[in-house]
């Protein structure tokens, strides 16, 4: 049942995002000023939004945790962590293979770059955490309540950096604020976001699988262990 | 939850404990701030201090001295109940893990600021920056920003406190958290020291205040699940 | 006579694995319980839970009438665990005191004073703990558990590691406050000094309630009949 | 002392060991470069990265990291034995006290070095500051002044194992020990990075290397008597 | 027969408190000394100077007619003190490995495996220590100190918090290893289980030796016996 939900959210995915592709090289022209390399937008945007979706959704799960005392919550609590940090990760590469061909240098410390860093080192600490902690119990507890401080705290950040940052602003934003595109250039990005969605959905439920799994045979060593 | 006055009361015990035994074997308070002078002596190596516009960054090295050496300070604050399981005994005593959270919190925000007293002036020595005339400010804006530092570093000191690596998550956990406060403090401090009109730097203030509060609320409301397993 | 402690099917997971299993015990008031089982059966988790350190995963704690996580429950036992729980930075005063405090009990200094002479640590009054030898740190710690009178004690392995004379010394403190009418609830290795003591006994196994009933006089004659009888 | 051959076995078996256990978890290796990364940015926020003269500061920054990094890598080295009394099996095991320090100074060399790999690319993206043409000397002053950071902080790590000696020594000493290796490491990255001639900068790295050889001796010649209460 | 070790006028001090005051002992090849002693007598420290773990503040250790720091002599000497000494990171068979590497045995990986499959670990031969239960780190540990096959054993307490069935496994093992002439020294609290292995006894008090000789019966019958003839 659930495998075969899996397959058909990814299938669905996989095939959104083909169909995507064919519109995207094929309809799309080239963007005045950027050239076809400004297509990257249409994985770099709908990825980023994904990764905040996956990252908040992680929280809720957390807290669901916190309450039901569900392990299954918190299997599917670090899979969205997971799954949305890979996300993060590609919209990390997109634009920095995107800034080296615009800017000319891989990084620039624009509020939006920044902040992105800050939301991804706050899950990497996440994962840290909980590879360093033996007890599952303590495990779930303890990562859902980072995952509330770091949710929140990616708000202030976003704020704050954003103030700060444009006290001095760089060459960065000027690009960025080009940003007004035609509705029939625009359409791609929304769709490519619930493909992403869709894609990111199935792999939770897989990971999901695989965690609960881990439990129970950590669970099951223990159990031989004692006697 | 005891009622008020018991709130409080208990609370000063704790952190009256604490500050007891730390005054007495200096430890943490010596090691933090050998630390920042040796930091601040560092950063002087790596910044040529006599440039025009350390004043520009004056205020970022300060509090990332303050940020750094509080790492010191705050991995012992839960630390210090390890050695005989003193932790338990706390918990299994009427106090509430809120109140022992504000206790070692109070002790934390002490500590710190005492750190921060003696680091400022050889600071100044170093930089020569003196005393701006906003230095009224520069206080709440030092109060304020230690608290935002107290108040997550305590609360992740116990949410770290049984790992094998605490003296090495604390710090990954905490700095990135405390970013804002950092940004926050560091834009006022610069204000203040180039002495700058505060104008619209009010809204720094305010994000100041609204990180405490929230951070605060939050570890009172979840520091129970963190301490009691 | 009512029920001191009530343990209403009481569950302990870490993650799927459960440490305790649907655990039921009632321990009268005035009686003292030898809670016994082999390494990693549970006792430690249990008495963790009843001490409120941490929380059931399924089931009810009712220590005198109360929920175990309440203040007012807490103050009303004292809690030994494998650590002695005191402080080396502090003297021996200092940590009587401290704890005291907390407990809210009357005078502090005063409660501090009287269990320093009661223990025999009054010439060390305000030697820092951390000069002091193994046998003191028991003693110092026994004081600690008893200063604000608690009904119910809960001990986790208390003779560990002590030499006959600071075990003689543990056995008739807890015989006066069984005189006194406290609960007493302690897990040891060694079973014939809990034997000695206990009115009650329940033996855990892999987490199970394997046994649970009245100290009998088998059990001292032969302090394994227990394990031969009902362990696994 | 058993034979040389004999030496560097047991060097060798106590740093694999040490290996092994830290790249299964890849705990310290992780913590330490995402620390590293935390620190960049928050330097990003006290010295405006955009700014012409960063090549100025970038060593100073670069060091800075390493050597706050390398903490958090030298306070596990010894920390790591002490969870089940391992220091004692070791150290009644046949091999020397100097055995166990060399094989730890190795796994912390490795680590340190590993830690910098990550982090000088990074530094590199981040600061916008690239691969200068004295490659070859920069690499000299990286090994150099690692094992400088190496042999102080595994002695002091050490020391910090034998609880009598803690917070008396360690905390006031070690950081400011590592002062004179940083500041040669710091002038000669520089140096590199500005393309400069080495000229006159040759002192810095003779210093660079005594410091070395004093301190290799040095703790060579105590660690016994550290370890051996 | 030659003694195995010979203590010869040791004084330790902490300070100037003199944890060891002039204490002189030997210890035949192949018997098992007992050392007792209250909290805080003084086991530990000389445990952990005939293991060379610490240097003797004044006179001299004499082992196998060599000097305790030699490491000849630690090649010959097998360690279980408080902590197990086991690493929590790796697995059985590397501990095991590391240490028989480390003691210079012959075939390093062969012995290892040999040792898991007598103590029965050889199922979770590469389970991370992490993972085990108490009893399966306590039999780790013995093989740990058994696998270089010492001549002198130095166990301090080794009952320690270990349930019936853990500590008769082990009582077997030193048994054994008795039978192969292996000298053993333990100080333990536990006096029924330590006086069943004995063949000679030494009491410490506060330092000092206070008796030293064979385990007579009387011992046997009443453990308290010692104290109470040579405690002070
Ligand atoms: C390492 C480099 C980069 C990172 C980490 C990054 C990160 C992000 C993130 C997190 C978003 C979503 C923000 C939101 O939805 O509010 C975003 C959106 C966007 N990014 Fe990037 N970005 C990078 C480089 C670039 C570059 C080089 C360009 C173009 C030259 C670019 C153009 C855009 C545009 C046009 C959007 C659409 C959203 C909007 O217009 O507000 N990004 N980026
Ligand atoms: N923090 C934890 N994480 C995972 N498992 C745990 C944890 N604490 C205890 N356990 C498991 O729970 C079981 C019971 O542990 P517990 O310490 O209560 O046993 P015990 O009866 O006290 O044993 P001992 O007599 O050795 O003290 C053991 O199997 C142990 O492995
Ligand atoms: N590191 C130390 N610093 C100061 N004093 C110490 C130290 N270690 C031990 N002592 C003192 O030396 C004496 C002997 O300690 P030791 O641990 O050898 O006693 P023990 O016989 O092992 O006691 P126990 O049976 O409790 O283990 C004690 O009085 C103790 O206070
Ligand atoms: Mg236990
Ligand atoms: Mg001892």
């Amino acid at each position: 049942m659930r495998q075969s939900l899996i397959l058909g959210l990814a299938g669905l995915a996989g095939s959104v995002i083909i169909w995507n592709l064919y519109t995207m090289f094929m309809n799309v022209p080239d963007e005045m000023n950027q050239g076809a390399i400004f297509r990257i937008i249409y994985f770099h945007v709908p990825f980023a939004i994904a990764s905040f979706i996956g990252f908040f959704a992680g929280m809720f799960c957390g807290i669901g945790f916190l309450v039901k005392k569900n392990f299954r919550l918190d299997s599917i609590a670090a899979s969205f962590a997971e799954v949305s940090f890979a996300f993060a990760s590609v919209t990390m590469i997109t634009g920095m293979i995107w800034g080296r061909i615009i800017w000319g240098i891989w990084w620039a410390w624009d509020p939006r770059l920044t902040s992105y860093l800050v939301c991804l080192l706050l899950y990497a600490g996440y994962f840290m955490l909980r590879r360093a902690i033996d007890d599952p119990t303590q495990r779930a507890k303890l990562s859902a309540v980072l995952s509330i401080f770091a949710c929140l705290d990616i708000v202030l950040v976003w704020k704050s950096i954003e103030w700060f940052r444009t006290q001095h602003p760089g060459p960065v934003l000027s690009i960025r604020n080009g940003g007004g595109m035609a509705p029939g250039m625009e359409a791609p990005i929304y769709w490519n976001l619930l493909a992403l969605v869709l894609l990111g959905t199935s792999l939770v439920l897989i990971r999901m699988r695989q965690e609960d799994t881990k439990r129970e045979i950590d669970s099951l060593r223990r159990y031989a262990h004692g006697m | 939850m005891a009622n008020r006055a018991g709130f409080i009361h208990q609370v000063l015990t704790i952190a009256g404990k604490d500050l007891r035994s730390e005054l007495r074997t200096k430890e943490t308070i010596n090691a933090s701030v050998s630390f920042s002078v040796v930091m601040l002596l560092l950063f002087s190596f790596a910044v040529d201090p006599g440039a025009e516009e350390v004043l520009q960054i004056a205020a970022g090295l300060l509090w990332l001295v303050f940020a750094f050496a509080s790492a010191l300070v705050l991995n012992r604050s839960f630390a210090r109940e390890l050695s005989n399981d003193c932790l338990d005994a706390l918990l299994s005593s009427p106090a509430e893990s809120a109140e022992i959270y504000f206790g070692k919190c109070l002790t934390n925000f002490v500590l710190l600021l005492m750190v921060e007293l003696v680091s400022i002036p050889v600071f100044g020595l170093f930089y020569n920056v003196f005393l701006p005339a906003g230095w009224p400010l520069l206080i709440a804006v030092l109060l304020l920003g230690t608290w935002a530092l107290t108040a997550i570093g305590t609360m992740f000191s116990a949410m770290t406190v049984n790992l094998r690596l605490r003296e090495l998550m604390l710090p990954i956990l905490v700095y990135p958290m405390m970013i804002p406060a950092l940004i926050a403090a560091i834009r006022l401090t610069t204000v203040v020291l180039l002495g700058e009109p505060l104008g619209e730097n009010w809204i720094w203030f305010k994000l100041l205040i609204v990180f405490d509060v929230i951070f605060t609320l939050l570890a009172f409301a979840l520091v129970d699940v963190v301490l009691v397993g | 006579m009512s029920p001191a402690v009530v343990i209403d099917r009481v569950w302990k997971f870490h993650g799927d694995f459960p440490a305790l299993r649907d655990i039921s015990l009632n321990v009268e008031a005035g009686s003292c319980l030898a809670l016994l089982g082999r390494n990693g059966a549970g006792k430690t988790t249990l008495l963790k839970i009843l001490a409120g350190l941490s929380k059931p995963g399924k089931g009810a704690i009712t220590i005198l009438g109360k929920d175990a996580r309440a203040p007012e429950t807490r103050s009303l036992t004292g809690v030994l665990g494998h650590g002695i729980g005191i402080y080396d930075e502090l003297s021996a005063f200092e940590n009587l005191r401290l704890f005291a405090t907390l407990y809210g009990v009357k005078d502090p200094k005063k409660t501090a004073d009287e269990w320093l002479e009661k223990t025999g640590l009054d010439r060390v009054r305000d030697g820092l703990v951390r000069e002091f030898s193994r046998g003191m740190r028991q003693r110092l710690a026994v004081a600690r558990v008893f200063l604000h009178n608690p009904a119910l004690l809960l001990l986790d392995e208390p003779f560990t590691a002590l030499d006959d004379r600071a075990i003689a010394v543990l056995q008739q403190l807890l015989t006066a406050a069984r005189a006194e009418g406290r609960t007493i609830i302690m897990s040891t290795h060694q079973l014939r000094e809990a034997l000695a003591l206990a009115t009650d006994v329940a033996l855990i196994s892999r987490g199970k309630l394997a046994f649970s009933g009245e100290r009998t006089q088998d059990m001292l004659d032969d302090p394994g009949w227990l394990y031969k009888n009902y362990g696994e």
